[in-house]
């Protein structure tokens, strides 16, 4: 469904990925893990467009994506939760999520809205409130309800669990694991990389912008470099 | 060796203020040199407000204006000599801006900008409609600085041009010297700290309504001088030095040079005060040409001339 | 080649002066080459647009004198640009006519300063004098706050005394302001007023007009010669502007002249040249940089030199040139040269200036 | 009473036109956080351009239709190569752009319609209406009711469309606006089509009264943007009260007080709401959690 | 014993809804006091009341036996406060030594003429600052990054960088708002490490952090709250067995996770 080759992407003079190669099947979970500053979330902005891409190619479901602007991706069916969450902050958490069904007009979106007030009790009950106000966490799984009201085929997921309470953290993973049911395709960047790759089908790990181990998750769980680096176990 | 940004920046204004009279033709060019230098002193009082604190204001020429009006006035009412005039000029602009800089400078934005507007436009409006004291729209005389004399008498004769020329450059340097020390400076990073998060810097423990103060005031003192120097260099003033347009103007050479460094906003400086006299052979295009040079400044180096130039030689471009 | 400069606000808040002003000399100096020039020279005119600013007018003349070195300049189009100018010229012994109305120009008499328009207290004088005919002796007076306003409003009061008349009311405007009912308001309801004065130039002097017309004022209405051009009717229209009366020039009345008036002759020949050339009705202005570059030429003729010295000399020796202001007679003691019969007082009647006599 | 009723008059009447400036800026204001300096000019262009349609000989419907679209035009074209090629800048730089472009516009109508002042004929007549002693004219309300439905076009524009919408999000995160799909570029055109038209709008509705000439742009920025700024920001409520108050106190200072310090007396009153207000009369609060 | 802190009836309101209630709780120094509570609990809120950030409406509170209720940040600062942000605050166009130079301020500030003059006395406040704060930044692991633009680091980066920078002011109690967001498991626990270590030299913590298993790992004391209300208290044994916070806010399987890494 989505494939990257040979992906550099820079700022200003300095190239911080150099060259990645990874691929996500249709349906799949697929979890990119690495220490700060190793590239993940650039990885994911070249792919959402809002970082441009110096070399390489991303191809999602057959088509290239170089050069088509970000606005345009979410509705082929890419969308993101970026890191930092990235909310408006200053409209309503009802706008915030409507905002997140902008390509839509159908009926679908009070529905979607309900799905993610279901989800997330605690935006039904600000509904109404400016984003900006909202607890830390809270606007996290704003940005989570926001990006799946974007209907998404394939989702691209920075740091969801980042700033939650234990509880919704394995919410969040759940969220994530039903996707997959529903045939949505995810690519996951996470610090809690145990939980991720719990869930996930495989994994990339990645090293100062370059892929340096990939595989089904399982093995990545079960290796010894993997837990001492990234697991802490 | 290593050279430090701040000798670098004031090396290069010393070999420009004292090589460029090499080139010039003529007398005229002293007396554009002169503008520059004026202008450059106020626009490195913005440096220190908006290009370190990241405070908005849109009315500092009420500062300059208090500053050549002080000049103006002082001398004759009370008997100063215009030197000395000069001074209280600036402790004027330093005591108003104290006192206008409390309630305001808790405004942000756009809302600081239009409150500085206002002030702006008060003294404009006083120096305007205070007919028997100011002369009102039609100006009035400034008394000789008589320095020019007195260097004469010491064996130094220069033209008033000359004169002019190089006295605003040796107070830009000065000028300039200061602000560059202040960037640097524990209170230099204090107001470029608050200017990027002012939460953080309370909570690091920066007094934030202090700090801006001391930056509006040390800025208005900035403006003041420029005011001053105005005034005695033309001999005659007129209320135009308080209004909104030399407002906006200071604040425009600043952003086009490169707001965030001193080398920069001078350079700005001598770009929009040399532009109008080069563009006269485009006579009725004038206007147009200026604004177009403005946007496309604006548009290919959004930092600001020097910065962005910079940036490009050094290759570390964005 | 005579090298002669100008710094006129061409562009601005006073661009209202300026304008015509540059396009005046533009033309006259074309006209005065396509003639073979002033004692067999042509004329190198260099002008510049210091947009009303005096600092920019300073650093003009600078550059005329020093950098195009001229001989002569004409220009300083308001009191401030024109003050800026000749602190310069007259350190450099460079002979300088100004076209702003302000007395300080001229008074105390500066070697090589002189001006063309009259005073702005001449002005005042004349309509004083018209409303001392019609047994005015209560005003109420709205000013504009720009330069020629405000100047001319302190003249007034100044000599208002003389007259016998006091001012009730005193009011004044911005020049951007849109609506003056307010201030009118105030003057019709104040007592005893039986005239109203505006000095002013620019838009604001027409909503003056209109705006007393709205509000039915029936007083009479005098104007500055800061509006004395066809402009104005237009703008305020004929039915609001019927009856105002202001202080004109003969360019107003060219078609009405007398053959025998010793103005006739310039004034047809700069009324027919300058509306051919701009498509724009002549005023007052213009005919201020008309008559200043009349003098400075007819200066240079007699002079037969163009040495700045001897311009000087030859301007100061000026006498009874007929300009399109009035008739000019310099001397050592009036670097003006104009008295008050220059301004004759002129009615808007049907949309057309006619002469109140 | 019939003097107090004339100065209200005077002051919605300038205020009228002071809201409808101010309205003006909200649109780009709310789309990118740029007070976009160049708003006067387009007022400028909009009484300008109905005046030589006029003059031409066209009737002033149409005259003010060809004005509205040009300057609208004019307002996308400037969006297209001066704002966007500079976008990432600095919000500092961007101010520095429309102020360059408002320099550039006004330079632009000086050399093609010259430095004259003019007008065109009021719509309605020149007949003032009495009221309690009073009089105003129907221009005037006819600047007055354009203010009010500008104001109730943009309430609703921003209120319930998702397009209105769209643009808060673009200026309040465009990065995000981007990543649900927002077209964040059109959006900037279509603020500054609609900006540029209610600028034009407030030219042709007020130059009958106010007259117009190249440079009358600055005066009408700088009192919208003061007149906005007083009401609160990107606010239309806010645009809306803050001119006519403006306008009402300039009136009344002028009536009651010193008409030569009755411009010193709005800023007075501004810098004292700001004061108790910071983001004055309606000005949302930003809301950002540490 | 004397808290360093304490913290009494605590409360705040936004618009009706009482985001932090009647909250009390003492901190100690050389301890380190964990807040928990779900998401929206009033956790940050109460780090901005204490910090000065926002005023509260009702309650006190007391730093070493000073009421210093609503006061103002710098003045906390003064007397020895010191936080990190949940939603990063960082002097972004700034290098990253110099943020880190900027936590110096209490120490480098001096008179401003002085600082315009560039007197000997300027630069050695400034000298020493810049020395300190290139040891702290070796201490957080980014003394490499030093003259970097701080704008340009990466996320986890700038999370340490914060710590850094309220490091510097040799706080005698520090606010730590989820310092290991951001940060994966070796990563946090070197942030772990860190701050065992302060709070050994003598610092008093006040900690808010999701991470369960540091959280226990390393706490002394934890306050939990919910709905802006103290529900638990204690160590960090008895408060994850605790059935209100497992069901509130652990969940079984971090509650497991947590008692796990407890044992
Ligand atoms: N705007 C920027 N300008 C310059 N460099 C940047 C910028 N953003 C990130 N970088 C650099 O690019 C590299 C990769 O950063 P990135 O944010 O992709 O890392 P990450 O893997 O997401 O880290 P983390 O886990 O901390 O979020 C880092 O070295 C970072 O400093
Ligand atoms: N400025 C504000 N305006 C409106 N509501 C606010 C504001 N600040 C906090 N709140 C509300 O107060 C409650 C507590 O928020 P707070 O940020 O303290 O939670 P928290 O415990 O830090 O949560 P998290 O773990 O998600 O960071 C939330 O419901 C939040 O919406
Ligand atoms: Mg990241
Ligand atoms: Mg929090």
């Amino acid at each position: 469904m989505l494939t990257v080759e040979g992906l550099r992407s820079r700022y200003g003079r300095i190239e911080v990925l150099h060259g990645i190669d990874l691929h996500v099947d249709s349906g799949e979970i697929v979890t990119v893990v690495g220490a700060n500053g190793a590239g993940k979330t650039t990885l994911l902005k070249c792919l959402s467009g809002t970082q441009p891409v110096s070399g390489g190619t991303i191809t999602f479901r057959g088509e290239g994506l170089t050069g088509l602007p970000a606005h345009r991706r979410p509705a082929r069916g890419l969308t993101q939760s970026p890191e930092g969450r990235q909310i408006f902050t200053n409209l309503t958490v009802e706008e915030n999520l409507r905002l997140g069904a902008y390509l839509f007009t159908d009926d679908r979106v009070e529905k979607d809205m309900e799905d993610a007030f279901a989800m997330f009790p605690i935006l039904r009950e600000k509904r109404n409130l400016a984003a900006g106000g909202l607890s830390g966490g809270q606007q996290q799984m704003l940005a989570m309800a926001r990006a799946l009201m974007g209907r998404p085929s394939c989702l691209l997921l920075d740091e969801p669990s980042m700033g939650l309470a234990p509880i919704i953290v394995q919410q969040i993973f759940d969220v994530v694991s039903g996707l997959k049911a529903l045939g949505v395709t995810v690519l996951l960047v996470e610090q809690n990389a145990f939980g991720a790759l719990k869930i996930a089908d495989r994994g990339y790990v990645m090293e100062t912008g370059r892929i340096t181990m990939s595989g089904a998750a399982a093995d990545l769980i079960a290796d010894p470099r993997i837990r001492e680096a990234y697991l802490g176990i | 060796m290593k050279i430090s940004a701040k000798s670098a920046t004031l090396l290069v204004l010393v070999v420009l203020v004292a090589l460029s009279p090499m080139l010039f033709p003529s007398g005229y060019y002293y007396r554009v040199g002169a503008l520059i230098f004026v202008n450059a002193i106020a626009v490195t009082g913005i440096v220190i407000l908006t290009g370190y604190a990241g405070q908005i204001s849109l009315g500092h020429a009420g500062f300059a204006g208090i500053g050549a009006y002080a000049c103006a006035l002082a001398p004759v009412h009370l008997g100063l000599h215009p030197a000395l005039a000069l001074v209280l000029g600036a402790a004027i602009s330093a005591v108003l801006a104290f006192l206008v800089g409390r309630p305001i400078l808790r405004l942000k934005g756009y809302y600081l900008g239009v409150a500085t507007l206002g002030f702006g436009i008060l003294v404009s409006m006083v120096l305007n409609n205070e007919r028997q004291l100011t002369g009102g729209p039609d100006g009035m005389e400034v008394p000789e600085l008589g320095l020019r004399g007195l260097l004469r008498d010491a064996g130094i004769d220069l033209t008033n041009g000359q004169f002019w020329y190089f006295l605003c450059g040796i107070i830009l340097i000065l000028a300039a010297w200061l602000a560059l020390n202040l960037f640097n400076s524990p209170t230099g990073r204090a107001l470029r700290a608050l200017h990027g998060s002012e939460v953080a810097a309370r909570t690091v423990g920066v007094d934030v309504a202090r700090l801006k103060l001391q930056a509006f005031v040390i800025s208005a003192v900035y403006a003041s001088v420029s005011g001053s120097l105005l005034a005695l260099q033309n001999k005659f003033i007129t209320p135009d030095v308080a209004g909104f347009m030399h407002s906006i103007e200071m604040v425009t050479m600043a952003v086009l040079g490169g707001v965030g460094s001193v080398l920069g906003a001078i350079f700005g400086a001598a770009v929009l005060t040399l532009l109008p006299q080069v563009l006269t052979v485009f006579a009725e295009y004038e206007q147009l040409v200026l604004g177009l040079v403005m946007m496309l400044v604006m548009i290919f180096l959004p930092q600001g001339l020097l910065p962005s130039i910079l940036r490009k030689v050094r290759g570390k471009d964005e | 080649e005579i090298r002669i400069g100008a710094s006129v606000s061409a562009t601005g808040p006073a661009a209202f002066l300026g304008d015509p002003e540059a396009k005046t000399l533009e033309m006259l100096v074309e006209q005065i080459n396509e003639n073979g020039g002033i004692n067999g020279e042509e004329i190198a005119l260099t002008l510049y647009d210091d947009g009303g600013d005096p600092n920019k007018a300073r650093t003009f003349a600078t550059r005329l004198i020093e950098d195009d070195e001229v001989v002569a300049i004409i220009g300083g189009s308001t009191t401030g640009t024109s003050m800026s100018i000749l602190s310069v010229s007259e350190d450099n012994e460079i002979p300088f006519i100004s076209l702003a109305g302000a007395i300080e120009i001229i008074d105390p008499v500066k070697p090589f300063t002189f001006k063309t328009p009259h005073t702005d207290r001449m002005a005042c004088q004349k309509i004083f004098e018209d409303m001392q005919k019609r047994q005015i002796t209560t005003i109420g007076m709205i000013s504009g706050t720009d330069g020629f306003g405000a100047s001319m409003q302190a003249q007034c009061k100044d000599v208002v005394g003389e007259y016998g008349i006091t001012v009730a009311a005193d009011e004044t405007y911005n020049p951007t302001d849109a609506d003056m009912t307010t201030q009118l308001t105030k003057i019709r309801n104040t007592e005893g007023v039986q005239a109203v004065l505006n000095p002013g130039f620019g838009q604001g002097p027409s909503i003056v007009t209109r705006n007393y017309r709205q509000l039915a004022i029936d007083l009479p209405l005098y104007q500055s010669h800061g509006v004395a051009s066809d402009g104005f009717i237009e703008l305020a229209g004929a039915e609001a502007a019927e009856g105002v009366r202001l202080p004109g020039t003969a360019l107003l009345i060219a078609d009405q002249l007398g053959a025998d008036d010793p103005q006739k002759p310039v004034v047809d020949a700069y009324k027919t040249a300058f509306e051919e050339k701009t498509g724009t009705s002549v005023g007052t202005f213009g005919g201020y940089a008309h008559d200043a570059f009349l003098i400075l030429t007819d200066a240079i003729t007699r002079a037969g030199s163009a040495e700045p010295q001897a311009i000087r000399d030859a301007i100061e020796s000026t006498s009874g040139l007929a300009g399109t202001t009035g008739i000019y007679n310099m001397s050592a003691e009036d670097h003006l040269g104009l008295d008050l019969s220059a301004f004759r007082m002129l009615e808007i009647k049907g949309g057309e200036w006619t002469v109140v006599e | 009473m019939a003097e107090l009723l004339q100065f209200l008059f005077s002051g919605v009447t300038v205020g009228a036109v002071y809201a409808l400036v101010a309205l003006g800026f909200t649109i780009i204001y709310n789309a990118s956080d740029v007070v976009n300096f160049a708003q006067g000019e387009f007022v400028m262009l909009g009484g300008m351009l109905t005046f030589v349609c006029h003059a031409a000989g066209l009737p002033l419907p149409l005259a003010a239709l060809i004005a509205i679209v040009v300057t609208s035009a004019i307002g996308v074209a400037m969006n297209k190569l001066a704002i966007e090629p500079a976008r990432g800048a600095p919000v500092v730089s961007l101010i520095i752009i429309t102020i360059g472009a408002s320099i550039f516009i006004r330079g632009g109508a000086q050399l093609l319609f010259g430095k004259q002042i003019h007008s065109f004929p009021a719509f309605s007549g020149d007949t003032p209406l009495r009221i309690g002693g009073a009089t105003i004219l129907p221009q005037s309300l006819w600047v007055i009711g354009g203010a009010v439905v500008v104001f109730v076009g943009l309430w609703l524009f921003f209120t319930r469309t998702l397009t209105g919408r769209a643009v808060l999000a673009t200026s309040n995160n465009r990065l995000a606006a981007q990543l649900v799909g927002i077209n964040t570029g059109f959006v900037m055109t279509l603020s500054f089509a609609l900006s540029a038209g209610i600028g034009a709008l407030a030219g042709v509705l007020a130059t009958p009264i106010t007259l117009t000439s190249y440079d009358v742009g600055l005066a009408f920025a700088l009192k919208g943007f003061a007149a906005a700024m007083l009401g609160g920001m990107g606010n239309p409520k806010g645009a809306l009260a803050g001119g006519f108050l403006l306008g009402l106190i300039e009136a009344l200072t002028a009536g009651y007080l010193s008409s030569q310090y009755k411009d010193a007396a709005a800023f007075v009153v501004i810098l004292l709401v700001l004061f108790f207000m910071p983001q004055g009369l309606f000005g949302a609060k930003s809301t950002e959690r540490v | 014993m004397t808290a360093l802190l304490s913290v009494e009836g605590l409360g705040i309101s936004f618009g009706g809804l009482k985001a932090v209630n009647d909250v009390s709780f003492t901190v100690q120094p050389r301890e380190i006091t964990s807040v928990i509570g779900p998401n929206g609990a009033g956790k940050t809120t109460l780090f901005n009341m204490i910090s000065g950030v926002y005023q509260p409406g009702s309650g006190r509170v007391v730093l070493g036996g000073e009421d210093v209720t609503g006061m103002a940040p710098h003045l906390l600062a003064r007397r020895g406060m010191s936080r990190t942000f949940q939603n990063l605050q960082i002097f972004q166009s700034m290098t990253v030594l110099e943020n880190a130079i900027a936590g110096y301020h209490l120490q480098e500030r001096g008179p401003v003429l002085a600082d315009l003059f560039n007197l000997p006395s300027s630069r050695r406040r400034a000298a020493a600052a810049q020395a300190g704060a290139r040891e702290l930044l070796a201490r957080v692991g980014l003394d490499r990054a030093a003259e970097r633009e701080a704008g340009n680091l990466s996320y986890g980066a700038l999370k340490r960088l914060e710590i850094a920078r309220a490091l510097a002011l040799s706080p005698k109690i520090l606010l730590l708002d989820e310092p290991a967001a951001g940060c994966n498991a070796v990563e946090t626990e070197e942030i772990d490490h860190l701050i065992a270590e302060v709070a050994k030299s003598g610092v008093a913590i006040l900690l808010v952090e999701h991470d369960m298993k540091m959280v226990m790992r390393i706490s002394n004391h934890i306050v939990v709250l919910d709905h802006g209300e103290k529900i638990a208290e204690g160590d960090p044994a008895s408060v994850s067995r605790n059935p209100a916070v497992i069901a509130a806010y652990l969940g079984t399987d971090a509650g497991t996770e947590a008692a796990h890494a407890d044992g």
